[in-house]
C-alpha cells in the first residue's frame, strides 16, 4: 500500500451482508444495442435540457441530442446511430411513476460515430474546459448525477489541496466501481490526472474499501506508474475500513483528510473535492477521445441465474438488461442503486440512465415485507448508527406530526437518505420515508413561499401602476381645462380693452361671451312656430284667441283681483 | 445565611407555587403551550413578583400599620400589582411585540395571577422583613417560572404525541400537571430543616 | 410497497423487552430465596392485570391487538412495580399500581414510546402517597414460608409478625427521633434488620440485580452512561457526607445495597422513553436522580426516594435533551481539518 | 375611616403619574405584525376571506377582527402557521369562506376570447396578456390561482386546471400505516 499517513474514522454507520462475490465472478461484458433506445432527456440535477431533433431525423452515435439548459445543467447524447421515432413523454425510471419528455431511437445498427477528437484542455482556458464537459454530458456517476463541470471549479482559493477519488462503493450488490478498477486502472488515472490539472489539486487519494484487494492491487499499479510520470509521490490509493455508508462523499472525506464538510457548504472551501472514479473514467474519455458521455458500467445482480456487470447505452430497457441475466421466476420488483438507497421502478421498461449504477432484481424471499411498524421507544440505536451524528428518532418524532418547523431544527437537512436508521430500529419504522417525506414538504412550501412573494411584489406594482395613471389622468385632465380656461380669457382681454379690473372683467366678459353663444346658439335652433303659418292656420288660430278672451271676460267677477 | 437559602430553597422546590400551593394555575395553563412564550411569561411574572413583594411590605410597613389600617392590606397589594403589571405590558410592547401578541390577554391577566396576590400577603403572615419578603418573592417566582419551562417543554413533545382524540389539548396537560405535583410531593418534609 | 432500505437487521422490540424481563429474573430469584414466594405471587397478579389492561386499551382505542400486546412492554412496568411494591402489600393494592401506570400514566399519553413519565414510578408514586402505611409494611429475610404470607396479599391482614419497616426507614426513624441520639453505626450494629452491608437479604438481592445489569450492558440494551453515572454520584454524595459526618450519614455501602438503588441504577432509570437521549443529557439524567434520591432519602418524608427522583427527572428530561444535542457532522468545533 | 381614603388616594395619584410618564416614554408606532401575518398568507388577493386582499386581512386579524380561518388558499397548513405565530387556538377551515381545493391555473379558451380586456383589468398580479380585440392568454408561472378573472369574463372562457404533478416537483407519500388506522388519523 503506498504510504498514506493515518486515516481518521466517522461516528456510526452499519455492516449489512455485502453479497458482491456474484456479480465480480465475470469480467464487464457489453450489453447489445436494444431495439429501440429511449433516452430521457432531463438526467441530471439541474434545468432540464431542450430537445436539438425532430421524430424522423437521423442522428450518429455520440450526436447531442438534448442542449444544456444553462450552465447548472448537462447535455444529453444518442447512444447509437439512428433515426429519431418521436420526442415525447415515456415513463420514467422514478418511484413516482410519471412520464418526462425522452428522445425515442430506432437504432440502424451501423453504430456510426459523430467526427470525435480529443480536446486540448491545457491550452484552453478552465472556463471552455468546463462547458466541454457540460456539453460532453459528464455528470458524477456515484448516484447524485451532479453536473461535473460545476465541481471541477477550484472555487475561492483557486487551488485544492487535496482530490479524492471514491471508489468505496460500500452498498450491498453494487460492484461497477469495482470490476472499474480492476480492468480499466489507466483510464482512471488518466482522468484523475485531467482532473488534478484542471483543479491545480496537491494530491490525488483513492479511498477503496478494503473487501476490494483486486481493485486495490490494480489501482497501485497504475498509481505507482503515474507518480513515475509526475515525478512526485502524487497519487496514494487508501484503503478504507468497510463500513456502509463509508462511500459517502462526505464520509469518505472524512476518512481520508479528517475534514468535516458540514451540509450546505461547498466541499471546495475546505480544499477538498470528491469524485466517483466512474465520473474520472467519463472525464478522460470525453476529453482525451472526445466522446461524450453514452454509456456506462451497470451491475445487475439480485434474483437472478448470474449476476453480472455490463456496458450499457443509455436508453436500453431495463427489461432487455436483466433478461441477459437470466432472472429466476419469482423475481416480483426492479430497484434502481442498492438495497440501503435505491429506488422501486415503476415498471421493467424504463431506460437505464445516467444515475443507472445497479439493477437489482428483487423479490419477496430475497428482500422480505418488513413487519409491522411499531412505535419509537426512544432506544437511540439509530442514533449510533447515523453517520452524519443527528438524533433521528427526534426528526421522526416532528416529522410523524408534521411539525415541520422543529424537524428543521433538529438538522432534517443534514440527512444523507443512508437507512442506517431505519436498517437498526427495533420498531422497523421506515425512517427514511419520513424524512423524505417532511424534506419534499418543507421544499414545496418554500417554492409556495417564494411564488406568494413574487405575487405579492406584482400586485403591489400593479396598485403603484393604477395610482400612477389616475394621478396621470387627473393631472391630463386639469392641463386640458386649465388650457382651454386660458383661451377663453385670452380672447376676451383683447375685446374689452379697457382698464377694469383684469380677472373681474375677465371674468364679467366670460358670461356676456357665453350668454352670447346661448341667446344666437337658441336662435338658431327653435324658431317662434307662430311665425309663418298658412292663412287657414292663421284664421283658426285667431278664432281660439277670440274664444279664450270671452272666456277671460266671463270669468272675472268669480276670479280674485290678482289672478 | 443560609436561612436566605432557605428561603429561596423553600420557595422554588419544597413548596413551589405551582406544584404545592397550586397557585397561578390559569397562566400556567395557558401559556406554556410553547417554550418561548414559557420563558417570556415567566420572565415578567419574575419582574413583577418581586416589585410586587417589595412594594407591597414598603406599603404594608409604612402605611398600612402606623395608621392601623390593616384591613386596607389586599386592596392597596391589588392596586399596587395592577400599576406595576401596567408598566411591564408597556415596556414588553415596547421591546418584544411579538411576545406581547403572543402572551395576548395572559400580560395583563398577571394582576389576577393569584400567586402574585398571595405571595405578599404570605410574607405579611410570615413576618419577614424587607430583604426576606425580596427573596421569598424572587424564588417563588422562580419557581413559577420553573414549573411554566418543565410544562412548556413537555408539552411541546406532547403536541406530536398520539393522544387519544379527547384527551388532546388541556385535558392531557392537566393530567401531566397533576403527575407533576405528585412528583414535587417527593419534596414534602425537606423544610423542616431549616 | 415499501421504500429503501429493503433488508433490515434482525432486531424487534419484543426481543429488546424480552432481554430486559430475563435480566430481571436473577434479581427476583435471590428476592424469592430471601423473603418467600410473595414476590411472585405479586408479579403473576401485576402481569395478568397489566396484559388485561393492555388489551383493554388498545380495543378502546382501535389498535391491532395482537401485535401491540406481544412486545412485552407491559410486561416489563409491571414486573417493576411488583418488585417497588411490598411483597405482602394487598392484591387490590398492585391491581391499582398496575392500572394507574398502564393506563394513566401509559395509554393516555398514546401507548408506548409517547409516556413522559416512568409508568412504574407513577404507580410507586400514587400509591406511597396514598397508602403510605401498606407501602411501608414490608416482610423480613428469613421469613419464607408461604401460608401467611399468601393470607397476607389475599385474606386478612393480621400483621405483626411478618411485617416490618424496610432498613432505610429504620435507620431513618431512628435518626431522626432527636432523643435516640442513635448514630449510623450504633443503629446498623444492633439492629436485626440490617445485614453486614445494606439491609439484611436486601444486599444480596441488589447483587442479583447488579448481575442482571451487567447482562443487560453486554447485550447493548442500556448504555453504560445512565447506571454508570447513577452510581457513581451516589457513591461520591454518600461517600462523602459520610466522611463529613459519620453519625448522621450512612455510608455508599448501605445506600447502594438496600432499597430502590441497584434496580433503579439498570432498569427503572435506563426507562429510554422517558428519559434523556443524548449521551451527556443521560449523565445528567442519572446524575439528578442519584442527587434527588439522596435527598429524599436523607431529608425526605418518604423512605426511598428514587420515585420521586425519577419522576422530577422525568419532567426535566425534555429540556436537558434540548440543550445537550450533540454536535451535528461538520459543526465539530474541534474537527483540525474544517479550515 | 379618613385616613383610609387618604391613603388609596394618594396610592392612585403616585401610581397614575408613574404610568403617565411610561405611557409617554415607552410610546409604540405601527404594529410589525401585520407583516409577520402577511408573510403567510398566500398572496392570492383572492378575496374569499371576505377583505380586499391578503394585506387588509392581516391588519384585519392582526386587530383580532378577523378569524385566522378564513383563507382557503392558504389551507389547513396556513391555518396551523398562523395558529403558532399568534398563539391562538387552531380551528378548522371555515366552510362560509370556501373549500380549500388544489392549486390550480387558469386557461384561457382561444375559440371562445373576444379580446374586451376585462379580465386583464381584473388580475390582481397582471398574469394576463393581451390587448382590446386581440387574443389574450394567462402566463401560467405567474397564475396564482385566485379566479378573480373568471366572473367578468362576458364569454366564460376561462376554466380553471390543477397543476399536474411533474418529475421534478413530485412528493413523497406520508408513509401509510396499514396496520393502525387511528395513527393514520392522528398524524
Amino acid at each position: 500500500m503506498t504510504a498514506l499517513q493515518r486515516l481518521f474514522k466517522f461516528n456510526g454507520g452499519v455492516k449489512p451482508a455485502y453479497n458482491k462475490e456474484a456479480s465480480t465472478g465475470l469480467p464487464i461484458a457489453v450489453a447489445p444495442t436494444p431495439t429501440l433506445l429511449v433516452i430521457p432527456l432531463h438526467q441530471s440535477i439541474g434545468g432540464p435540457p431542450r430537445p436539438l431533433v425532430k421524430a424522423g431525423e437521423r442522428v450518429l452515435k455520440g450526436q447531442r441530442i438534448g442542449d444544456a439548459d444553462g450552465n447548472v445543467s448537462s447535455a444529453v447524447h444518442a447512444s447509437t446511430s439512428g433515426t429519431v421515432v418521436a420526442v415525447e413523454m415515456r415513463l420514467m425510471p422514478h418511484t413516482s411513476g410519471l412520464s418526462a419528455m425522452c428522445v425515442v431511437i430506432e437504432p440502424d445498427g451501423r453504430n456510426e460515430w459523430i467526427p470525435r477528437q480529443p480536446f486540448d484542455f491545457r491550452s484552453a482556458s478552465p472556463a471552455a474546459s468546463r462547458d466541454f464537459l457540460r456539453d460532453a454530458g459528464v455528470v458524477g456517476l456515484g448516484g447524485a448525477v451532479f453536473p461535473s463541470h460545476l465541481k471541477l471549479n477550484a472555487g475561492k482559493q483557486g487551488k485544492l489541496d487535496v482530490l479524492v477519488l471514491n471508489g468505496a462503493e460500500c452498498e450491498p450488490f453494487i460492484t461497477c466501481d469495482d470490476v472499474l478498477m480492476r480492468e480499466r486502472p489507466e483510464e482512471i488515472i488518466k482522468g484523475a490526472v485531467i482532473m488534478r490539472e484542471m483543479l491545480s489539486a496537491g494530491e490525488v487519494l483513492i479511498g477503496i474499501e478494503d473487501n476490494k484487494p483486486a481493485a486495490i492491487a490494480a489501482m497501485e499499479i497504475a498509481a505507482r506508474a503515474a507518480n513515475r510520470v509526475a515525478g512526485a509521490n502524487v497519487y496514494k490509493v487508501g484503503s478504507v475500513p468497510t463500513r456502509y455508508p463509508a462511500g459517502g462523499a462526505k464520509q469518505l472525506i472524512r476518512v481520508l483528510t479528517g475534514i468535516e464538510v458540514p451540509h450546505g457548504e461547498r466541499s471546495t472551501d475546505y480544499g477538498v473535492q470528491c469524485f466517483n472514479v466512474g465520473t474520472a473514467y467519463a472525464i478522460h474519455e470525453a476529453i482525451e477521445l472526445g466522446q461524450p458521455l453514452i454509456s456506462r458500467i451497470v451491475t445487475v445482480a439480485g434474483n437472478v441465474g448470474q449476476a453480472r456487470n455490463y456496458e450499457v447505452l443509455f436508453g436500453t430497457p431495463m427489461k432487455d438488461l436483466v433478461a441477459l441475466c437470466a432472472p429466476l421466476p419469482d423475481s416480483d420488483r426492479l430497484i434502481m442503486g442498492g438495497p440501503m438507497m435505491g429506488f422501486r421502478m415503476p415498471g421493467d421498461d424504463v431506460p437505464v440512465v445516467k444515475a443507472t449504477n445497479c439493477v437489482l432484481v428483487g423479490s419477496t424471499a430475497l428482500f422480505p415485507p418488513p413487519p409491522p411498524e411499531m412505535p419509537c421507544i426512544r432506544c437511540g440505536e439509530c442514533a449510533k448508527a447515523c453517520p452524519a451524528d443527528l438524533q433521528p428518532f427526534e426528526m421522526y418524532w416532528f416529522s410523524r406530526a408534521k411539525i415541520f418547523g422543529k424537524a428543521q431544527e433538529y438538522n432534517l437537512f443534514d440527512c444523507i437518505e443512508c437507512g442506517c436508521c431505519a436498517y437498526v430500529c427495533p420498531s422497523r419504522i421506515p425512517l427514511v420515508d419520513y424524512y423524505r417525506f417532511a424534506k419534499s414538504e418543507i421544499w414545496a412550501r418554500e417554492v409556495e413561499k417564494e411564488a406568494a412573494d413574487v405575487a405579492r411584489d406584482r400586485y403591489e406594482f400593479r396598485l403603484l401602476r393604477e395610482e400612477r395613471e389616475k394621478q396621470e389622468k387627473a393631472a391630463k385632465l386639469a392641463a386640458k381645462t386649465a388650457a382651454g380656461r386660458e383661451k377663453a380669457a385670452a380672447a376676451l382681454a383683447e375685446a374689452a380693452k379697457p382698464a377694469a379690473t383684469p380677472e373681474e372683467d375677465a371674468k364679467k366678459a366670460l358670461i356676456a361671451a357665453a350668454l352670447e353663444r346661448a341667446r344666437t346658439e337658441k336662435a338658431r335652433v327653435h324658431p317662434e312656430n307662430t311665425a309663418d303659418l298658412t292663412p287657414e292656420q292663421q284664421a283658426e288660430v285667431t278664432a281660439i284667441e277670440a274664444r279664450r278672451a270671452e272666456i277671460r271676460e266671463m270669468a272675472k267677477p268669480h276670479l280674485r283681483p290678482d289672478d | 445565611m443560609s436561612s436566605y437559602l432557605f428561603i429561596i430553597l423553600g420557595a422554588v422546590l419544597v413548596n413551589n407555587v405551582v406544584f404545592v400551593r397550586i397557585l397561578g394555575l390559569c397562566p400556567f395553563m395557558g401559556v406554556s403551550k410553547k417554550l418561548e412564550t414559557a420563558t417570556g411569561m415567566g420572565a415578567a411574572t419574575t419582574f413583577v413578583l418581586t416589585m410586587a413583594c417589595g412594594a407591597s411590605f414598603i406599603i404594608d410597613r409604612w402605611l398600612l400599620i402606623p395608621n392601623q389600617l390593616e384591613y386596607l392590606r389586599t386592596l392597596s397589594f391589588i392596586v399596587t400589582i395592577a400599576a406595576i403589571v401596567q408598566l411591564t405590558e408597556l415596556v414588553i410592547q415596547k421591546t418584544s411585540p411579538l411576545l406581547h401578541q403572543v402572551l395576548g390577554i395572559y400580560l395583563p391577566l398577571i394582576t389576577t395571577n393569584c400567586a402574585v396576590l398571595g405571595i405578599p400577603l404570605l410574607n405579611v403572615s410570615l413576618r419577614h422583613n424587607f430583604l426576606e419578603s425580596l427573596l421569598f418573592g424572587f424564588g417563588s417566582a422562580m419557581g413559577f417560572t420553573l414549573a411554566l419551562v418543565l410544562f412548556g417543554g413537555i408539552r411541546e413533545r406532547l403536541e406530536a404525541a398520539d393522544v387519544p382524540v379527547h384527551f388532546r389539548g388541556t385535558a392531557i396537560a392537566m393530567i401531566t400537571a397533576g403527575l407533576m405535583s405528585l412528583a414535587f410531593m417527593g419534596f414534602a418534609g425537606l423544610d423542616k430543616y431549616k | 410497497m415499501n421504500n429503501s432500505p429493503y433488508f433490515l437487521q434482525p432486531a424487534s422490540v419484543q426481543s429488546v423487552m424480552l432481554r430486559v424481563l430475563l435480566a430481571l429474573l436473577p434479581g427476583i430469584a435471590v428476592y424469592a430465596w430471601f423473603f418467600g414466594g410473595a414476590v411472585l405471587v405479586q408479579i403473576v397478579l401485576a402481569s395478568i392485570t397489566a396484559l388485561a389492561a393492555e388489551a383493554a386499551m388498545l380495543k378502546a382505542r382501535g389498535k391491532p391487538l395482537m401485535m401491540f400486546l406481544g412486545d412485552g412492554s407491559a410486561l416489563v412496568t409491571a414486573w417493576l412495580i411488583a418488585l417497588t411494591f411490598p411483597p405482602i402489600a394487598p392484591w387490590w393494592l398492585t391491581v391499582i399500581g398496575v392500572l394507574a401506570a398502564i393506563v394513566i400514566a401509559k395509554h393516555l399519553y398514546g401507548g408506548l414510546g409517547q409516556n413522559p413519565f416512568n409508568p412504574a414510578m407513577v404507580a410507586f408514586a400514587l400509591m406511597i402517597v396514598a397508602y403510605p402505611s401498606l407501602m411501608s409494611q414490608w416482610s423480613a429475610a428469613g421469613f419464607t414460608d408461604f401460608a401467611p404470607q399468601w393470607n397476607a396479599i389475599f385474606g386478612t391482614r393480621q400483621l405483626d409478625a411478618l411485617t416490618m419497616a424496610t432498613p432505610l426507614d429504620a435507620l431513618r426513624t431512628a435518626l431522626h427521633t432527636p432523643e435516640a441520639r442513635a448514630t449510623v453505626a450504633g443503629v446498623l450494629g444492633n439492629d436485626a434488620s440490617f445485614g453486614n452491608i445494606g439491609g439484611k437479604g436486601w444486599e444480596w438481592v441488589a447483587a442479583g440485580y447488579f448481575i442482571g445489569g451487567l447482562y443487560l450492558l453486554q447485550q447493548r440494551i442500556i448504555t453504560w452512561h445512565m447506571p454508570a453515572a447513577f452510581l457513581a454520584t451516589l457513591f461520591v454524595i454518600t461517600g462523602g457526607f459520610a466522611l463529613y459526618d459519620p453519625g448522621r450519614f450512612a455510608g455508599p455501602g448501605f445506600h447502594l445495597f438496600t432499597g430502590g438503588a441497584m434496580l433503579g441504577a439498570f432498569f427503572i432509570v435506563t426507562d429510554p422513553v422517558s428519559g434523556c437521549t443524548t449521551p451527556r443529557g443521560k449523565l445528567i439524567f442519572a446524575a439528578g436522580i442519584a442527587l434527588l434520591t439522596w435527598i429524599i432519602r436523607t431529608f425526605g418524608a418518604y423512605p426511598d426516594g428514587i420515585a420521586f427522583a425519577v419522576l422530577l427527572m422525568n419532567i426535566a428530561a425534555p429540556l436537558i435533551d434540548m440543550y445537550t444535542q450533540p454536535p451535528v457532522f461538520g459543526h465539530k468545533g474541534k474537527k483540525g481539518g474544517s479550515a | 375611616m379618613l385616613e383610609a381614603l387618604l391613603v388609596m388616594a394618594l396610592g392612585a395619584v403616585v401610581l397614575g403619574a408613574a404610568l403617565g410618564y411610561a405611557a409617554v416614554r415607552f410610546r409604540v408606532e405601527g404594529d410589525p405584525l401585520v407583516e409577520k401575518i402577511d408573510a403567510i398568507l398566500p398572496q392570492t388577493q383572492c378575496g374569499q376571506c371576505g377583505f380586499p386582499g391578503c394585506k387588509p386581512y392581516a391588519t384585519a386579524i392582526a386587530k383580532g377582527e378577523a378569524e385566522i380561518n378564513q383563507c382557503p388558499p392558504g389551507g389547513e397548513e396556513g391555518i396551523h402557521k398562523l395558529a403558532d405565530l399568534l398563539g391562538r387556538e387552531f380551528k378548522p377551515l371555515s366552510a362560509e369562506h370556501g373549500i380549500e381545493k388544489p392549486k390550480s391555473v387558469a386557461v384561457i379558451d382561444e375559440q371562445a376570447c373576444i379580446g374586451c380586456t376585462l379580465c386583464i383589468q381584473a388580475c390582481p398580479v397582471d398574469a394576463i396578456v393581451g390587448a382590446a380585440k386581440q387574443m389574450h392568454t394567462i402566463v401560467a408561472k405567474q397564475c396564482t390561482g385566485c379566479e378573480l378573472c373568471l366572473p367578468p369574463c362576458p364569454v366564460d372562457c376561462i376554466s380553471m386546471q390543477p397543476i399536474g404533478e411533474s418529475v421534478e416537483s413530485w412528493k413523497w407519500k406520508y408513509p401509510v400505516f396499514k396496520i393502525n388506522p387511528t395513527q393514520r388519523e392522528a398524524a
